[in-house]
This record gives C-alpha cells, structure tokens and sequence, in this order.
C-alpha cells in the first residue's frame, strides 16, 4: 500500500547556520527525507576573474588572498607559481623553503578549522571547534609575526616571498612543532572514538570511486576514496620532492573518511614542517623583478594542493602589465559539484553532515 | 462533594470543558479544534481529580492529552492538504443523529446515577485499582494487554511495515522528481 | 488531598501570569519607545533563509511518524496498566509476579514483532 | 547540640524547613473568628504562597542557570564566557533578560496568531506544574499528591504539544520540521521514562514523592545503588526530551535553523529559553528526589537546611546536563528513536522483571533489609554494566568497527587505480 506524500520544498541558505557562507541548497523533502535538490551559488560573486584583468601581475595577489579566505597562503603561491612559469623567473631556496613552511602551516591551519566547523555540524554544541581554534590561533600569530596580517597575508610575491621570516619566528615555529603532535593526539582520542561521531558522519555522503575521478574531486574529497592523488607527490611543485611524506588515503569514500583524511594530514603537514624548518637555507628570500612585470605572449597553468585540493590558475598573457585572461581552478566549487549525489535520498541531517565534509569556502567557490 | 472551593473549581471546570467541547465543534481550523480537544482532555482529567479519581485523572492526561492529541496531530498533518479545509460534508445530518443519541443516553446515565462525591481528603486510589488488578480483574487484565497488542499489529499492517514509496505521480512542486531507493 | 490537586491549580495561575507579566512588561517598553516597533513586509515574512517561501508550509507529512505515535499509544497505556500493580504488589507478590511476567511477557512480543517488521526503523 | 535542635524543632523560626514558617501562619490565620469559618482563607493563603514561592525559586533558578551554565560550557570550551557585566559576568542574565525585553517582537504575517502568542505563555505551565510536587524538604511540597511519578510523567507530556503548537503557528517549514521531530522523540522516549520509573515505584512500593524519600531515609541508601537502571535509562530518556545538545534535534541549529523556535524574537523567544532551562533544572530535581535521596543525606538533614542540601543535588546533577551539552555532537532522528525504542526500552522491561523478581524474594522470605538491600545493590550494578557493556559491544560502532586511521601511502603512482 502506497500513502501518497507531498513533497515541499525547502531552502537551506543562504542565511543559514551551517551552509558556511552564503550557499543556497534547494531540497525537496518527503518528511526527512530529501528526494531533490538543487544547488545554488553565485551570492558572493565579486568578478574576481574579470577584475584581474585590469590589474597588474602584483596587484592580483591581494585578489588571491581573498579567494579562500581561510587558506590565504596557498592561494598566494598557486598565483605567483603561474606568473613565474609564464616569466620565467626562478625562485631562489630560502624562498622556496619560506614557501612550503607557510603553505604546510597554512594546511593546519585550514584543517583544523574544517575539522571543527565539521563536528560542529554535526551537531556538536561549538566544543571541538573552539578547541581546534586554539592551534589555529598559534598558526595566525605566527604569520602576523611575519607578514602583518593574520587571515589576508598577502606574503608571497612574485619571485619570492614579501618578507624574510623575522628572529622570533623559528623559535616559536620550533615550539608549536613540538606542541602540535601532543596536541593531534588528544584530538584523535577525543574525536576519532566518538560513537554518535561516528554513527553520524560514517556511510554519511559516500561517493564512489568512479564518480569521485568522473567528477575530478581533488584534495581530501578524492583522497577519502582511496586515491592518493596529491599535487605534492603527482607534481611536485617548489620543494615538495625533498622531503618525505606520505599520502593518507580512506576507504569508503564517506565524511568520516574525510574527516580521517584531514586528521592524518595534520600529522603529515607536522612532519614535512619538521623536515623543511631545520634545512632551511640561508641567501636571498626573493629575486628582484620589476614591480609591473611584462610577461612574454604565451600562456601558464599552475597547480598547488591547496588544503581544500588542487588549486589552479591558467593565465594568459598578451605581452602587457595586465592578465589577458585569468582563470582559477577553484577545489571547493568542483569539489561542490557532487553534493547533490550525495544528498539525494538522504536526509536533512546527513545533507548538512555532507556539505560541511566538503569544507567549502563560499569565496573560492563564487570568486 | 462540599465546600466553596470544590464546587467552583467544578462550576469553572464544567464551563471550561463544555465550552471547550463546543469550540472543538466550532473552530474554523482543524488543528485549533485540536488544541481545544486536548483542553478539553486536560480539564476533564481535573474533574476526575474533582470525584477522588486521582489515578484516572492522570492516566487521562498522559493517555488522551498526551498520547491521543498527538495521535491526532500527527493524523491530521499526514492528510493532504486540500483535504484539510473541508468544512462541509454529506455526514451532517447521521452525524447529528449519532450526536444526538449519544447525548441523550449520556444525559439519562447522568440523572440515573448515584455519583460518589469527593471527600476533602481521599485515600489514593491506585492501592485499590491495583488490588482489583491483582485479584478479581487479572483476566481482563491480561485480556487488555493482548488487544493492545492486536491493535498494535493492526497498525503496522495496515502502514505496511515495509515502508511507504514516494509515489511517483504526485508529482509536487519540483518537476523532476528522483526516485532512489536508500 | 483534593486541597494538594488545588495548589496545583494556584499554580497554574502562575504559571501563566509569570510569562504573561514578562510579555506585558516588554509590550509596556513598546507604549514607552524604549522597544522599537518597526514592522514592515520583508520583516513580518516567513523565514527561509533570505529567500521567498515556495509552496504552503503546513503539508502533508511522511507516514513515518504516524507509525510511532500508534506503537506509543499501545505502550503508554500498557505501561499505565502496570503502575496500579507496581503498587499493589506487595500484597500479593508471587501471584502478581506471575501475572506481570505475562502481561510484560506479551508486550515484549510485541516489541518483538514490531522489531522484526521493521515498523522501529525511521525512514 | 540536640538542646539545640529540640528547641529549633518546628518552631515558625526554625528555617531548616521553610515549610515552618508558612504553616505558622496558615495556623494562625485558621484560628481567626470561631477557629473553622475562615479556613478557606487559610487555605487561599498557602497556596498563592507556595506557588509563588515556586515561581519565585524558578525565576531566579532561570537566572542563575544562565550564568552557570554559560560560565561551564566556556570552561569546557577554553573560553571565559560572560565576564563583563557585573563580577564574573554575574548580571550577564539581567543584562540577557533585558536585551530581549527591549527588543523587537515581530509575529510573522503567515503565522497563527493567536497560537503563536499563546505558546510560550502555556509552555510555562508544565514547568511549574512539575516543580509543584517536589519535595524541597521534608514538610516542603506544594502539593503533595499521592500519584506524583506518574503525574511527572503525564505533565511532561503537554510540552511536546506546545511546541507543536510554537511549531505549527509559525507557519514555517523549519518550525513545522522541529515541530515534528520534537513530538517523534518525545513519544519515544516517554515509553522508557514511565517504565524506569515503575522500577522504582515497584521497588518502593510508594507513587509519592515523599514516600520515596521517605523509604530511600528509612533504609539509609540512595535508590541509585539499588536501581541503577532505571536511573540511567531515566536520566537519558528525560533528558532527551529537553531539547539539549545530544538530542536537540527539534531545534537542531545546523541544520533546521533554530525548529520550532525559528520565528519567535524579543520576549518569546526569551522564555522558550528560560523554560529550556527550568525544564532542565527540573529533571535534574526529579533525577535528585528519586535517585540521590532528595532532601535526605545521610542524618546531615538534620543541620544543613534540607532545601538547601536538595538545592544543592540538584544543582550538581544539572552539572551533568551541562557536561552532555557540552561533549556530544548531535545525534540524528533515526539514531534517537533507535536508541529509545531498541536500547532503553529494553533496559527499562529488563529492570522492571527484575526488580518485581526480587521485591518476590524479599516480600515472601521475609529477610532483613540489612541482608538483601546490599545482595540486590550489587546483583543490580552488576546485571546493569553487562547490559549496557554487551549493548555497546554488540550494537556500538567505536569497539566493533574500531575506526582505522587514514590509510598513509608513500608510493602514490603504485597505489594509483588503474
């Protein structure tokens, strides 16, 4: 016997509590129950593409830094190794080294800031994310130490990076190093044999393997179905292939898998910073290049693992100060992009478990 | 049942269920007809209270405030909704007739009956209700239970314990619909 | 006793005149422009997230929830059953033993029955 | 030292029994005129005092659980929570309280009006009701009614039907799916509640609450040595029903907004909150007089003021509410009506056999209290730490299915698929 259900239609965002911006999620339930949806962006589109445009090759960098607002450093680097590849400039080693320590503690930070909103949305009453803000704090307070800023950094340039690290920063870097591992392992025992985290987040938005490379998931999205794809170790960038790291991966291809993949990441960023602090070398942090560089005609693309997954940006160049043409290949909008096939049939709470396992940043997605 | 104050708690008590029984009749919205029912179960429970009947007055409340009005709720909302604003239908007139007979041999039980009153300090009564349990009334006692039981498989048959399908021609709001087992 | 059931009903009267003397006070801070009333259509609409409501609100609902609020009517009354020959029981314990283990026994298959149909799993 | 007391006893002044006082004058008022003509006035007068007593005690309780339980959760959180207004924050509640006086009240145009403002007015009512039979002290009930377990549990309720009522008037869809979810895990969780309470009233044979401190005073044990079971299953199922973190799935705030509140702003969101509150302080008053001896401490009664030391129980119960809201995530609907129907349930039938079994035991061989009383405390702790350990190892995730760390892989091109 059938009873007949009508379906109505809600929307989750763009004013919501967990949609983390102002991403709009259409659902049509049955009860609980969603058996539609549809996903809307584009509230926060700020045209950065189109604006880059009329800017010169340094004056874009702020842009980036605006992208994914919680990953400010990678979003500096991926840009700024595009513009170098089209140039032609080499970066020297204490710059490249300077790079991959913001990049990793970057990568931390992030992580711990997706692992938090995460359980957060899971329901946890804000406990796990104040925790993680704590090191994340740490993390700020050492880029404030060295660029300023502390969310916008605007550190890397092209060629380099804007400033060398200052005395303190390596003593303190040192420190928290030290602190980090102690501090990973009470997350995992708090968190990782949490018995309703687990019934929540495990089976929850599982993606199979096909469509996660079908639909070219990059970041922990792909790496929580099993695929170690990572731009570090498939395209060693800066100074990646020095040190030793490996690429931890999940099973099932579901959020708790992802929420796995970030923790062991953390531990992984630990050890790559553990190795580049001490070998950092002495010399130049940055070549000169002339404040409005006229790359030659061509075209470059770039691609860093930003902590979120690959982050590309394919420029062209006409020979002028100003991008001919300036793309980014955003991770949180194409990693977006399988959400609806992972909600439909769920429901309402797993959605919500679903979409904040993707650790989107409205800003990369709508640029 | 003596005193100024047990005979104006039940003056009040009676007004507040007759009237909210007739707004339960009158209320233009169904589920405001609701919340007056279980108003109406509420005040009824205190009239228990009113004749010593301090078990009955609260197995009604947590029975018919608590279990029935949600039973009703949840009734109601699983109705369509065009189906929900029908304020006329072809039962008026069997229905007053029911009406009717019902009010009438409530009326004459009530005149026929020699209503215990309360006194000011009754014993409590579930001591006693117990005992009958135990002694004279076990078989029903156990009898309850079994249709309790059988009321109990009556409704998961008859929602099919299997599950209720979306079914695909009530094609609502969205125009493409997906139909996915889970 | 009847006097207990009475304070009960004072009570009551407090019960609404405490949330009643705070939403008096704070319509009392509107008459006085300490509270602002500035009402206007976007404000008074249903939330949904900054956008339009589609479609009615009060639907239909999936038949899930009837399904428990039916197991919960069958329990509730058999468990009120039991409360009158919890307090009996020590009057007549060996025979009320025997009696409750029949009468829990039966709704334990219930339970059962109910388990094993699947009518305890949401959906 | 019993001089002492001896003079104290039940003198108007003797404040270890606020009830005293209050019955000092009720007696005096009765002795008006010819001694029975003016006992309604009396009796007028004892009830308004008591119920504002009561009213006046959980306004106040509302205020300080603002601050405690802010104060704790920041703790919890590393943070310093409200630290501004006042020493430590101390008038953050007032300053709370008159926020939302002064804030805009809007009442959706969609809405119910009427129900929408009725709402948060009757779901006060519940609460107080509730507060109504417990005993702050020996002679300390406002209405000591003899079929008070169970009237705990009907008047519990009524609350689901008012927040359908908030729910359905809002006339909003995450206020309607609040609504339901709300009423779903009530239903499912009161099926638990009155069968863990049935152990106790089997075990005492007592439906009142006195009668219950009463016997937990006259055998000198806490029942939740004896009823281990029906305390956990009661604690959680009663505290599901609070709409508190673990199991707040009818305002879950990630994912339906704020349910069945979503609409309420200003004053009426301000009492849902304050009665958020008082409902919590309340089971933990329940959990205290059934399960920790209310008033009763060991003889210690008999000097502390008994309402203070059941003030106290309670409020260190309520330290376990705050601790849940602070530690868990949420769990979801289908898990929660899993857990009450295919856990607790279970536990609560399980304990009420058992306990029928050995009051059996204990009625029919007429043994000593002294003897059984501790065989059963240790038969019954026993029994429940199987239960709930073989429940976990054959239902739990964490220890069946331990989870595995995030496979690390160096070699990324040989692990590549293919």
């Amino acid at each position: 016997m059938t009873i007949q259900t009508e379906p109505f239609i809600v929307n989750i965002g763009p004013q919501h509590p967990s949609t983390h911006g102002v991403f709009r999620m259409r659902v049509v339930l049955d009860g609980e129950k969603i058996i539609d949806a549809d996903m809307v962006v584009g509230y926060l589109h700020r045209s950065l593409e189109k604006l880059a445009e009329e800017r010169t090759y340094t004056q874009n960098i702020p842009f980036t830094d605006r992208m994914d607002y919680l990953s400010a450093m990678s979003n500096n680097l991926g840009y700024c190794m595009a513009v170098e590849k089209l140039a032609g400039i080499r970066v020297p080693e204490r710059g490249q080294y300077l790079r991959v320590i913001m990049a990793e503690l970057q990568r931390i930070a992030n992580h711990s800031m997706a692992i938090g909103t995460f359980i957060n949305d899971c329901g946890a009453w804000q406990t796990p994310l104040m925790w993680m803000f704590a090191e994340r704090e740490k993390i700020l307070d050492l880029f404030e130490m060295t660029c300023g800023a502390r969310l916008t950094c605007n550190y890397m340039r092209i060629g380099g990076v804007a400033f060398d690290i200052p005395d303190e920063f390596l003593p303190a870097v040192n420190g928290l190093l030290d602190d980090l591992p102690r501090k990973i392992d009470e997350y995992e025992k708090m968190l990782m044999e949490n018995e309703i985290l687990i019934a929540r987040a495990r089976g929850v938005g599982t993606i199979p393997r096909d469509l996660a490379i079908s639909a070219s998931l990059t970041g922990p999205m792909i790496r929580g179905c099993g695929i170690p794809f990572d731009i570090r170790k498939a395209d060693p960038y800066a100074v990646y292939d020095r040190f030793d790291f490996a690429i931890p991966v999940g099973e099932n291809g579901d959020s708790y898998d992802r929420f796995l993949v970030r923790m062991a990441e953390l531990r992984e960023s630990v050890k790559i910073l553990k190795q580049a602090v001490p070998a950092l070398p002495g010399g130049p942090y940055k070549v000169d290049v002339p404040l409005s560089i006229r790359p030659p005609i061509g075209d470059a693309y770039a691609r860093v693992e930003s902590p979120k997954g690959e982050l590309g940006y394919y420029i062209v160049s006409d020979g002028g100060t100003a991008p001919y043409r300036f793309h980014v290949r955003a991770p949180s909008y194409i990693n977006l992009s399988v959400l609806r096939e992972m909600v439909i049939g769920a429901s309402v709470a797993d959605s919500i478990v679903s979409l904040g396992s993707i650790d989107i940043v409205i800003g990369e997605v709508d640029r | 049942m003596s005193g100024v104050g047990p005979v104006s708690a039940f003056y009040v008590l009676a007004v507040l269920s007759i009237g909210s029984a007739l707004m339960v009749m009158a209320a233009r919205s169904i589920i405001h007809a609701v919340l007056f029912l279980v108003l109406f179960f509420v005040s009824l429970a205190a009239m228990f209270v009113l004749l010593s009947a301090d078990f009955v007055a609260v197995a009604q409340l947590l029975v018919y405030a608590g279990a029935i009005g949600v039973l009703v709720v949840f009734a109601i909302l699983l109705t369509p909704s065009r189906e929900q604003r029908g304020m006329e239908t072809k039962f008026v007139g069997p229905g007053l007739l029911a009406g009717a007979v019902v009010a009438g041999t409530v009326i004459f039980i009530a005149f026929n009956t020699n209503w215990p009153t309360a006194s000011n300090d009754f014993p409590s009564t579930v001591d006693a209700i117990g005992q009958a349990l135990l002694n004279r009334w076990a078989l029903p006692f156990e009898i309850a239970s079994v249709l309790l039981i059988a009321a109990m498989i009556g409704a998961i048959v008859i929602v099919g314990g299997r599950g209720v399908d979306l079914d695909p021609g009530a094609a609502g709001p969205s125009a493409r619909l997906v139909r996915r087992e889970r | 006793m009847l006097g207990d059931w009475g304070h009960l009903g004072f009570l009551i009267l407090v019960g609404i005149a405490l949330p009643g003397t705070a939403l008096v006070v704070s319509v009392l801070l509107g008459l006085f422009k300490i509270r602002p009333k500035l009402p206007n259509s976007v404000k008074l609409a249903t939330y949904e997230c900054g956008v339009e409501t589609e479609g009615p609100s009060h639907v239909q609902f999936h038949v899930g929830y009837y399904v428990f609020a039916l197991l919960f009517v069958v329990f509730d009354i058999e468990s009120i059953f039991l409360y009158p020959w919890a307090v009996a029981y020590r009057h007549e314990a060996i025979y009320g033993l025997v009696e409750a283990v029949i009468f829990i026994g039966v709704l334990v298959l219930g339970l059962a029955y109910a388990w094993k149909k699947q009518a305890l799993v949401w959906r | 030292m019993t001089a002492l007391s001896g003079f104290l006893l039940s003198q108007w002044y003797d404040l270890r029994d606020l009830g005293n006082p209050v019955r000092a004058l009720i007696d005096w008022i009765n002795g008006w005129g010819d001694g029975t003509t003016f006992h309604w006035v009396g009796y007028i007068v004892a009830g308004l005092i008591g119920a504002a007593a009561i009213g006046l005690f959980l306004g106040i309780a509302m205020l300080s659980l603002i601050w405690i339980e802010r104060k704790a959760v920041s703790r919890i959180q590393i943070r310093y929570g409200p630290n501004r207004t006042g020493p430590f924050g101390l008038l953050q509640p007032v300053a709370d309280a008159l926020k939302l006086m002064q804030k805009e009240a809007l009442t959706p145009l969609a809405g119910d009006k009427i129900v929408f403002w009725l709402a948060p007015v009757v779901i006060f009512i519940p609460t107080l009701l509730v507060f109504g039979v417990l005993p702050f002290g020996p002679k300390m009930t406002a209405a000591n009614i003899s079929v008070a377990v169970l009237y705990i549990v009907a008047i519990g309720s009524a609350t689901p039907l008012v927040i359908f009522m908030a729910g359905w008037s809002s006339n909003n869809k995450y206020s309607l799916l609040g609504a339901m979810r709300g009423i779903a895990m009530a239903i499912s969780y009161e099926i638990p509640m009155v069968l863990s309470l049935l152990g106790v009233v089997l075990f005492t044979g007592h439906m009142d609450l006195n009668g219950i401190v009463q016997w937990q005073q006259k055998y000198h044990v806490w029942l939740i040595v004896l009823q281990p079971l029906a305390a956990l299953t009661y604690f959680i199922s009663a505290s599901a029903e609070l709409n508190r973190t673990p199991t707040d799935i009818a305002e879950a705030e990630s994912e339906i907004v704020a349910g069945y509140h979503t609409e309420y702003s200003g004053m009426k969101f301000g009492l849902f909150y304050a009665v958020e509150l008082g409902n919590a302080l309340a089971v933990s008053g329940i959990w205290a007089t059934l399960f920790f001896g209310g008033w009763w401490l060991f003889g210690l009664d008999r000097w502390i003021p008994a309402w203070l030391i059941f003030l106290g129980k309670m409020y260190i119960l309520y330290g376990a509410l705050i601790i849940t809201r602070g530690t868990l995530p949420r769990l979801r609907i289908d898990q929660l009506l899993d857990f009450a129907w295919k856990f607790l349930l279970p536990l609560a039938l399980v304990n009420v056999l058992v306990v029928a079994l050995e009051v059996t035991i204990w009625q029919e061989n007429g043994i000593s209290a002294g003897i059984v009383l501790p065989v059963f405390a240790v038969v019954n702790i026993l029994l429940s730490v199987v239960l709930v350990v073989g429940y976990v190892q054959s239902f739990g995730f964490a220890r069946r299915q331990r989870p595995r760390r995030a496979r690390l892989i160096t070699d990324t091109l040989a692990a590549m698929p293919q």
